[in-house]
Order: C-alpha cells, then structure tokens, then sequence
C-alpha cells in the first residue's frame, strides 16, 4: 500500500506546476481565451516538448506509455491551472480510444502526430438526445458499397472546435438504445457533408456540435470491429471520467487555498473574517471534501483500467458521484464566502467554482453516476 | 383560521392579474420568463403603464402618489405581477430612496423628485456597498468634505446594480470620520453626470452586465443635496434597508419558475422517458416544490400578521434564507435538467431579437448562467449568514 | 385570510396548555408511564370533562362537532407536553372513521361513549408486509352465513393496548394491494379468536399486533360499504396524519424553547455556549424549520376534509414530508448541542427526539410521502 | 501508488480473519451482529483468547507485551476483527491508560498494572468528563487535596462509560486551584472499591445502561496513586486523546454495518417488491456506501502515511467527523428500512438468550434505539463541533 507519487510521477507534477506558474498565470490565461483558437497553440507545442501529449501513448508509437495514475497528475495540474486546452478530448478520448482500438494502421499514422502535438482529435459520441446515456446512439451509419455514409447530429463534442479528426460513432445496426450495433469511424473534419458548430463552454473551454449529412467514410476508418464500439466508447469515457476526477481534485485544491487565503485577509467588523466561526466549520468541511474527492479520484485512475468493467464502471461511478458532491460544496460554499467578488470575471474564484460545475454535468452528473453505482451493486 | 384571501383580495388578484396580461409587452414578457436580457426600456415602458394606472409605488402614502395599500394587496400585486412574467419595478426609487425621502427628505427634494421617480423620469442607483465593506456596511470609506456650498466627494463604491441606466445615486458617505463609525454617515443625492464620477462595469461570470464599480474623484455636490441631518446617514440606511420587505422571498417568481423548471423538465427526455417522469427528477422537484409551498405560507402568514399591524420583524430575514434558497434551488435544478446543454456559452441568444440557431433546446442558453449569477441572492441584501446573525441576536437573545 | 386562532380555539388552547402544566409535568409523565396502563385513566377522565375526547364529534352524539382545526390545536398542546394517552386512535382514527362512514346504529351507540371518555378504539389496519402502502391488506373476511370470519395479523395498532373495539380492515374480494374489496368491521377486544399482543413504543405511546383467527363478526359491525373502505382509511389517515403534524409543531417548539434554554443557560470555557456562532446559526436553522413545519401543519389541517381527496392527500402528504425533515433537524441537532444530555432518560429533550422521530415512521416516512405528492403532482 | 496491501500484509488480514472466525464464540458473535447486549463475560472472553494470541495490545511495545505493530498491521487487525463481528477490545486498559502508563508512570505502576490490563484482570474506566465540564475539559472542579500519605477526593464523574464493571479509574482531579487551570490538574489511579465512591447508571434514551455517574465523597487514595508528577495531569490527557487514533473512522464496523442494512433492506419488502431494490432506498444506501468507501480510502492514505513515518495529525479530526456520519447514517438507514416496526419497545430481545416471539421481524428490535443511542458518536471524545474547532486552528491555521 503505497499512496506516494512515483519518481516519474514527482517529476511530471513538477514540470507541469512550474509550466503552468509560468505561462498560465489568471491574465495569461485570459488572454489565451481571447485569442483566435481560444487556447494556446504554442502552449500545445510546449506539452509535445515535454512529452505531455505523448504521455497516455504507447513508446512504439513515439509517446511515453503512462498509466492512467500518470495522465491524473498532469489532470490535477491542469485543474490547479484551469487549463483550457483541449488534452482530455485528444489525449485521453482521440488517443486513448485509438490504443485502445484502433488498427495498426491507424495508430501507426495517427497517435505519433497527437505525441507529437500535430494533430488534436475528438470523440463525437454524444446526440442532441441521449443526455448521459451511452448506448443512446441514433446517428446512422449506411453501408454504401464498402465505405459507410453517416448522417445524423452529435452534441457538445469537448474539443470539437479544435479537432483534426472526429471519431464518430453511429449505428450500423439496431435502435435507440440498443447497446450493440454502434461503431465508430474516423472522420476528418473537413470531409464533404460534415458541419461542424464550434463555440466556447460556460467555463471556456470549447466544444462544437456535429452535423452529418450522408458523410462518406471508407472501410479503413472504422476503429474496432463492427457494432461493438459501445464497450470501446465506455472504457474511454470511463478513461475520461477518471481524468476529469482529477482534474476536479486539482480545481478544489487551489479554490480551497484561495479561499482560505481570503479568510485570513478579508476583513470585516474590524477582524479576519476567518475568525468567525461559522466560516471556519464551513472551511473545515471544504477541506474534508477535498481529501475525500481525492481518494476517490485515487481510486477512479486506479480502476481505469480494470480487467472487469463492472468493477471499473463501478469505482468510476462511485468517485464521479463523490467529485460532483465534493465539487458542488467546495463551490457554493468559496463563492458565498467570497460574497460579490467571488462571482466577478475578474477573480479566478468563480472560474473554478464554474468548472467544477460544468465537470459535474460531463459524461454524467452525480445522479446519473448514483444511479449507475447504485444499479450496479 | 382561515387561508383563503377575501372576495375582495382575490378580485383584486385578478383585477392585477388582467391588466398584466393585457398591458404587458408580449416580447417583454417573454423575455423576462426566458431570462433573456431586458432593456432600460423594458423595464421603463411598464413603469409608465403602471405609473399610469396608479399602481407603480404600492408602498407609498396616497398623498404622494402612492397607493397606500396594506401588506397584503401589496404582497398580492408584486407576486401576481412576477407570477405573470412582468419585470420587477425598479426598486431604487421607489422602493428605496422614495420612502427615505418621504420619511425624513424636505419639502422641496419630496416636490423635485418624488415625481420624477413615478413618472420614471429618473432611475437612481444605490452607493452603499464599498470595496471593503461587504457585511460590515457602517465601515464605509467614501468621505465627502463641505468646501463652501459643496460637499466634495471622493472614494469608490461598488456592486451598484444597474448604475449604468441611473442618473441620480443616493450615498452613504462618511462626513465626520472623528466619531463612531456609525454616527459619522451621511446620504446624499448625487446627479451621476456631476464631474468626477466614473462608472466602470463588474462582469459577472455568467458574462452579464449587472453592476458595477462608481468611482468619485473630487466630486461636488451642492450642499443641499443631503438627506435630513448630516450624521444621521446610517438611521436612514437602516430604515431603507428594513423597509417594504414583503416580497422579500420572491414567492411569486419563484412559482414562474417552477412552472418553467417543470416545462424544460417534461420537454427534455432520459431514453425516451420525460425527465420529469424519472423517480428521481421527480422527487428532487417534489422536495423543492414542497418547499416553497412552505415559504409561500410562511410569507402568508407574516404578511397577515403585518396586515393587523404587527410590525415585520425577525420574520422577513427568515424569508430572505428560506426565498433565496429555493430561489437557487430552482436555478440548480432548471441547470440540470439540461445535462450536457449547460456547458455551451451563447449569451447572443440572450439579446432581445436574436435570432440564431439555438445551441440544443432553445431554453437551454440561459440556465447556467442563472444558475451562476443567482448564487447572489444569498449574497446582497445581507447575506444569509448576516441574515442569521440577526436574527440570533434579534429572534432568539443569543 | 386569517391565520389567528378562533376564539373557541385560543379557550381550548388555554385549558388544555393550563390542564398540561398542572397535570403532566416531565416528572408526573414518568409516573403515568410506570402506571399499570401506561397512560392515566384519571386524566382522560378529565379530558372528557372538558369536551376534549369529544371534540371531533357531531353534537347529536354528545360532542363539541369541532373541525380538524380545532383537533390540531390540542395536537399541539399534547406535542408540547409529549402526551401518551391515546387521543389520536380513539378520537381522530376511531371516532373520525365511525364518523365518517359509521352507520347511524353504530354512531349512536359508540359515539357518546368516547364522547364521555368510557370507550377506546384503534384502527387496526397496517399488516406486517404493509408498511405504508394503505391499499395492502392481506387480512380476509371470508362470508359465513350473515356473518364474516376474518383471518390475518395487524401491525403496529396504535392504541391498541388500551382499545375496547378495533375498527378492523379485512379483504371481501381481491387480491395483496387492490384498492377494492377492503372491508372494514367492529371488533371487540374480547372477540373469540381474536389475540392481542400489546407493548410500549420506544417513545412512551403504547400499540399492539393483533392476530385473527376466524374472529366472527356480524353484519352490523361493518362499517361502510362492503369493499369500499380503502377511501374511509385514506380519509381518516389523513385526518392523523393532519393531527399528527400539529403534535410534531408542538413537540418541535418545546424542543428549541428546551435547547434555546440550555443555549443561554450552559457554560463552556466561561461562556454560555449560545455564544458560540455555529451553535446560534444552527439554533436560527431550528426556528426557520419549525416554522415551515408550522405552515405546514396549519395547510395540512386546512386540507383535511377537502372535498377533493386528491386535493387533500397532496397536502397531507407535502406536510408530512416538512414535518419530517424539520423533526428530524431539529431532533437531531438539539441533541447535538446539548451533548451527553440530550440523549439520556432523565432529560425531556431526547424524548421530543424519539417522538419526533416515531412521528416521521407513523403513516408513511418524508420519503414515502415525497413520492406520494410527487406522483400526485 | 499502490490502492492494496503487499502480499504479506494480506496475509496478515486473513490470518486475522481465520482467528476470529475460529475462536470467537458464535453466541457473541451474533450479539455484536445483531445489536444485542453484551455481557461483561462477552468482553473478557474475548480479551483472554487475544491476550493468549498475543494479539491483545497492538499499541503496545513488544517489551510490555504489546505487538509493537505498524499503524497498518493495527489498522489491519482492529478492522478485520469489526467486520467479523468480534467485541471491540475494552479500551480503557489497552487504549487509554496503558499507553499513558508506559510513557509517564513509574516501575511500580508499570510491573503492577500492564500485565494485569494484558490479562483482562482488571477492567479500568475512565474518571474525565464532570457534569459542568463536557467540551472544557479543563475546567473540570473534581479536586483532591494531599492528606498525609493520601489524596482526598471529592466530585463527581459523569458519562463513565461500563464503570460498572470496572475495578478501577483513572481520574482527572484538580490538585492547585490556584494556577491556570490547565496547570493544577492531576491524574490518580483509584480503587472503584474505596469507601466513598458511588456508582450510579445513566439510562440512555434507547433504554441502555452503558454510562454512569461516578461520585467521590472523601475517598482516600494513596498517594503513590499519581501518574507522573502533580499538575501534569492535562499533559497526560492530551496524549492519551491523541494516542492510538487509528481506528477513529471505524471503517470495519460500517462495513459489516453495511451488509447489515442490505440485509434487512433485502428482507423488507414494499407492495411486494424488496426494499433494496426500489429506486430511492437503493440510491440512498448507494450514497451512504460511497462515503464509505471514500473514507476507507482516506483512511488508508493516513494510515499508509503514518507507517512511513508522519505523525498523524488533522486527519484523525477529519476521520472522525466523517466516520461518525457514517456511522449515523447506517443507524438512520436500517431503522427506516423496517418502517412502522422501529416503534415498538422490546429491550427485553436484546438480553442474551431470549427466546420470545419478535414484534415484526427479528432484526427490527435494536434499530430505533441504536439509532438513538448513535448520536453520541459526533459528540463523545469530543464533538464534531470541537473537532471542527480544531481542524480550523490546526489545520488552516484560523
């Protein structure tokens, strides 16, 4: 039993933290939202440099083979950050379900280009109607010879406004929610019939809406076998799920220690308002939220890739239902001790309660997961 | 015992109930139901209706063009009007500064700008809240000298709600800094086009445009321009500050709301089920609505308490916590309801007129940022936890 | 729109608090509980001679033919001075019921007797697999001749101790939860197969199982249409229910006038602890949640005799959904604050705790009433 | 990162878990099960076979006949034995004064009394709380003047827990009124024999005598009877509430709490469906064994940090606030579970060896009273209120 960081572990927390005190300060970032991409391409080009993008791909494929323990400490960074950058959509989605599934073929062309920071991909799973439910697929995929023509809409792709390529699911058989008959395909973004509606999140990080119109894909852009993407898509999600538990941990991490910090120097009454009771229990209680998020985000990364998905989904749900509960207590509770100013643009305190929010309403809010832990049991 | 309003209470109801639904701008109304942005002439258009049928200053005396109704067809006309997607009248004059001028103003600021604030010729802004003064109000800053027939203003407040529609803010500042803090206050009437005054916009992270910094730099105000004594600046505060708290719990907004949480709610769908036919969606709306059926009582019961002339008491900061919780509640609710569709920012969509392509359900634009934006409501006004310091002290002796 | 108390309601107010004070003090409560009946024949003998036990009946049977209003104002004042005797059956339950849809012949006979305070009834009605569902009953009554054989077991009868006649539900036709074809007759408690078994719950009140084994009853013991009782139980539970959320009010008050008391008078480190800001705040949450429990105490009276029973059950329902979660903050935070103490036997404190809390598992729990209104809704 | 055990650590737990399932009686089992009393025997039953195991002092150096164990193999040992049902170990020897003695008492109390805590002999309780003294320990008034070669006590005890079967106390007097009051306190060893004590119970809400009131009326205690030296008794106290505080979250007892609310929820059925499978129920236990689990885990990270060498410090504040909600909240779970049977009264199904027909189902006897009986849990070994206290001064520095 051992909760310490690996030595590589030490060092990429490192790396990242002090990249992030550099380059991502509150103005910096503002001024990467205001800018075309609404992200920092060179910032991107400085992860490659660092081997950050190549982080969650295999060496074979010129990426650095880390485990999920590893993406979540660049996650907690990022969080600490409020990185906006879209490395959960490519990394963790595009590039984890491509090890995960892809041919040789396409990881060969692919994953070395996302290592090294060239290519920025996105999992188009998601439909105007299927809410947090992942078999819930009605985009159509039509056999045409041998290609595949694809039409329908997907929702709120995160890192859609960046992406490069799209791994689109669609059926190829069944209905609704029939969990077997979804595959999923590579689509390049401009690709004839495809419409993509790109726009900033609440919280701004980008996202795009998906629009097929009888787009044509050929046999080798399939990833995985026919009709079996569901399970493929869950693992990635669950992947996703766990980064985003960390990334959270982070974001709590640094709103406890700005609102502490305002605790000790607001005065009101003559006093720090930390001198008030009822303030230091509801800090007391942030702070116990945080340490239990974080052991539970621990055991989502350590789960990630569990042999059993049962078990997997089952600690992936159980810690998305304590981040978005933890995240929601830790928010309310820093803006309201914040008052006005902790919902002003201008502070960063309302950045992170905004993206622990928003991370609650991603891949399943905590109902949605309560549900799924409690089904499971 | 008895909870049913009088015959004559419930015509009245309706007699309000009619001339909203008459009166009342269609685009207005449904830009006040969908959270979309109003205008200053949105809200102006219906103060001049109401102003028109007499109805704009409920809590005035009569003499004064008021309508010196009792608490509760006061209570009745601000909930029907919210129930039924009117704006909120502009509370800064007529709520706030136009009771203290009629209270403790000369005869000649009630002759100049009582008037003014029915006909809606002049909006006022509230300078109160300062940089280092949140909770702890009476540690104001802003000081203002006499030099001559001028008071010289400099200092800076902040959170002035819709300042940049005003044109006249009424002040706390501090004009005798040699006594105890409370006793050292003044208010004055300032013209906001008087040199020296600079408004900078606060943006919330919702993106909106609600309030604002106001700064004074060697601002001169004639020397009249002070309410009552100087000195007696807090005295006024308070009174302003306790007084006309009926709506204070937003019942009436919040059954809008409700009916608009239980509309996104039946439209959006969970593998084809309704949301609002879930187990758990349900309950969660249930517990809520349970709620404010106990607030809308509650509010009831103290208005009519009010009504045979007890004072509002410990019981409008009791509404205050309970109101602005489930006013959050709501907003919670409303965000997740939407699932993914709460994350996109299209705050275009919120601008009377647009007419894009909705980014997923067309009510979903505004909801996280209602959400986000209403976190304030347990804030301004006395936060809830001033609100149960008060009553602590006021309510239970402690 | 009114919510004063009548003048008849302020007098009935006045005689039962002054009746409470001079009679039921914590320490003569205890006494009564030692006693061989577990409540005091002497005092319900005095609740006769003042009207109470006759309240809810109509003049022509002796009683004062008061509304549910009037019921709940002694509710209140038996709340605050946590009254054991069994009001709530043999008025609200029994009585309510034989006046709801008792047949003349049986109104005129019983009524005047509970009326005088010389008779005690129960409705025996939960079963063992029922739990709250009013529609489940199990019990049969199976035809012989004019008169029926009922055979099944009754849960939890409140009064049931001291009940001469149970008002007893029993199937006619169908089948578990049917809502049609519940019978309800008269038993008396020395019926031939009829076997009580009688305890004390844990908060001082008194009940008993029943079990039935063909007890014979006549025609004229049913009460009502046959197979039309379910609607009669509904009506007069909620009646208990409306009687029971002004007891909690009662209970509710005491408790934070007992804890306020303890606030101002205990000292800590050399300060009365009510000094201390959480303890106020969370004394402020007890006042705000009492008085939302006393809404809606005063609504679910108010509703209970609306004409429209889906009218009255949806605020039977929402009240007792309030009167849970405030009894059950209150409760658990007056003990809280008082510490060791509020949770011994020699301190009234935990005994408004335990009520409060039997109260919320009396007719349905806030969970169960939660999905009845939201289902209503 | 590592979530598991090592292997030998692993083996460890089964090793425990074998012994238990082997030696503990099956009757005393299903009393700790079940909720059902112990008797004093149960304990010291119990003890014996850990004492002859060698298993009975994890705490403890080995030199005293302790372990000497890790903070895991503790950890390990104390919860495999909660969720195997197992009584917990009496802590007032092992625990509390053991420790104290090792670190501050002198040979003769050493050979004396540890060998007899080892072997069950003598069963101590512990003298701390005063009636006017519950969260300021300090402050507590029992005082003891020096009398030749006795100390003369006098005061009174309260919330001394099993003092009923204790043969012995020890006993936070006030030696020096005349200092502050942390300085004039000292700890003795008294004989529950001595004339002069009397032990009366305090029955709990749930009908149980578990803690008592201790009253000293001129006992004569024999001067050797102090730990230490005179007016150090605070410094003694605050090491033994901080000793050994690893099994604080009781993480193995929720579990096997745990499986008993599936149990019974498995068993309750409503309209015909069980309990644990309906929506609401099913949630709220999932909720319930989420915290769980995150305490487990949180758990875990201090005790694995407390074997590689850090002090444990906050954390125990926070394990306990969270561990006592747990906790709470199973009780609160199971006496819903069984419904309108949490009402009646049936202490005498909780005696050992009842055989009498269960009112409801046989489980439903215990839940409302150790529902009742559980809110003790956030407020013995100091409050949740005082652990907040603490965590905001030691922990953030507030």
């Amino acid at each position: 039993m051992d909760f310490t960081l690996s030595e590589t572990q030490r060092m990429l927390a490192e790396t990242t933290d002090r990249l992030m005190r550099e380059r991502y300060g509150f103005e910096e970032r503002k001024k990467i939202l205001a800018g075309p991409d609404g992200f920092s391409r060179a910032l991107w080009a400085t992860f490659a440099e660092l081997g950050v993008t190549g982080l969650g791909i295999d060496e074979e494929y010129g990426g650095l083979n880390g485990t999920m323990g590893d993406l979540a400490v660049v996650a907690e960074a990022f969080g600490r950050a409020l990185v906006v950058e879209p490395y959960m959509p490519t990394i963790v989605l595009g590039a984890g379900t491509l090890s995960l599934a892809g041919s040789d073929a396409q990881r060969t062309e692919l994953l070395p280009q996302v290592a090294a920071g060239d290519l920025f991909l996105a999992l188009a799973h998601g439909e105007p109607k299927s809410r947090y439910t992942l078999c819930h697929v009605d985009t159509r995929a039509e056999p045409d010879g041998a290609d595949h023509l694809l039409t329908g809409a997907k929702a709120v792709v995160l890192g859609g406004d960046a992406a490069d390529q799209f791994l689109v699911s669609a059926r190829t058989a069944g209905t609704a929610t029939d969990p077997h008959g979804i595959s999923l395909f590579l689509v390049p973004k401009n690709a004839p019939g495809l419409t993509i509606r790109a726009y900033p999140n609440i919280d701004g990080t980008r996202a795009a809406d998906l629009r097929l119109d009888r787009v044509r894909v050929p046999a080798s852009a399939r990833i995985g076998e026919p009709g079996q993407a569901l399970p493929i898509v869950a693992h990635a999600v669950d992947r996703a799920i766990a980064y985003l538990c960390a990334e959270a941990v982070g974001a709590m991490q640094a709103l406890n220690a700005l609102t502490l910090d305002y605790l000790k120097t607001r005065t009101q009454f003559g006093v720090p308002i930390g001198s008030f009771q009822v303030l230091q229990h509801r800090m007391v209680d942030m702070e116990v939220a945080l340490e239990q998020a974080r052991s539970m985000a621990i055991l989502a990364a350590d789960r990630a890739d569990d042999p059993h998905p049962h078990e997997r989904s089952r600690a992936v749900s159980a810690a998305k239902v304590q981040i978005g509960r933890s995240g929601r207590l830790i928010g309310q509770s820093a803006v309201q001790m914040h008052g006005g100013i902790g919902i002003t643009e201008e502070y960063a305190g309302g950045h992170y309660f905004k993206r622990l929010t928003l991370i609650d309403r991603t891949f399943g809010d905590a109902d949605h997961h309560l549900a799924r832990f409690a089904a499971a049991n | 015992m008895d909870l049913k309003y009088s015959e004559e209470e419930r015509a009245f109801a309706e007699e309000v109930r009619a001339f909203v639904r008459a009166e009342l701008d269609p685009a207005v109304r449904d830009r006040v139901l969908n959270h979309k942005r109003l205008s200053k002439e949105d809200y102006l258009s219906w103060h001049r209706k109401l102003a028109q049928r007499g109805w704009v200053a409920p809590n005035w005396p009569k003499e004064h063009g008021g309508c010196g109704w009792n608490a509760v067809y006061r209570f009745i006309h601000e909930e029907v009007m919210a129930e039924e997607g009117a704006p909120p009248i502009v509370a800064f004059g007529i709520s706030m500064i136009g009771p203290v001028l009629i209270a403790f103003g000369n005869d000649a600021q009630k002759r100049h700008y009582l008037p003014r604030i029915l006909s809606g010729e002049d909006w006022w802004c509230q300078g109160f809240s300062e940089p280092g003064s949140g909770s702890d109000l009476a540690s104001l800053r802003t000081k203002a000298v006499l030099d001559g027939d001028h008071w010289v203003v400099n200092g800076q407040k902040t959170w002035t709600t819709l300042a940049q529609h005003a044109n006249l803010i009424f002040c706390l500042v501090r004009t005798d800094p040699t006594v105890k803090k409370q006793e050292g206050i003044s208010m004055l009437l300032i013209d906001m086009a008087t040199p020296g005054i600079t408004v900078r916009p606060i943006i919330t992270i919702d993106g909106e445009h609600e309030v604002n910094e106001v700064f004074f730099d060697d601002v001169r105000v004639p020397k009249e321009n002070i309410v009552g004594e100087p000195g007696k600046g807090w005295t006024y505060a308070k009174f302003l500050l306790s007084h006309e708290r009926s709506g204070i719990a937003r019942v009436g907004q919040s059954k809008r709301e409700l009916k608009r949480l239980k509309a996104i709610a039946a439209a959006e769908e969970v593998d084809g089920v309704p949301l609002i036919e879930t187990k758990a969606f349900r309950e969660k709306l249930a517990a809520l609505e349970i709620e404010l059926m106990a607030l809308e009582l509650t509010n009831l019961r103290m208005i009519a308490a009010e009504k045979s002339g007890q004072a509002p008491g410990a019981e409008a900061n009791m509404l205050k916590i309970k109101g602005s919780e489930v006013q959050q509640g709501l907003t919670e609710l409303m965000m997740e309801a939407v699932g993914p569709y709460a994350l996109p920012f299209n705050p275009e969509a919120l601008e009377p007129g647009w007419n894009g392509e909705p980014i997923g359900p067309d009510y979903a634009a505004p909801l996280a940022g209602t959400y986000f934006n209403y976190r304030k409501v347990s804030i301004y006004g006395g936060s809830n936890e001033i609100q149960r310091n008060i009553l602590s002290k006021s309510l239970l002796g402690l």
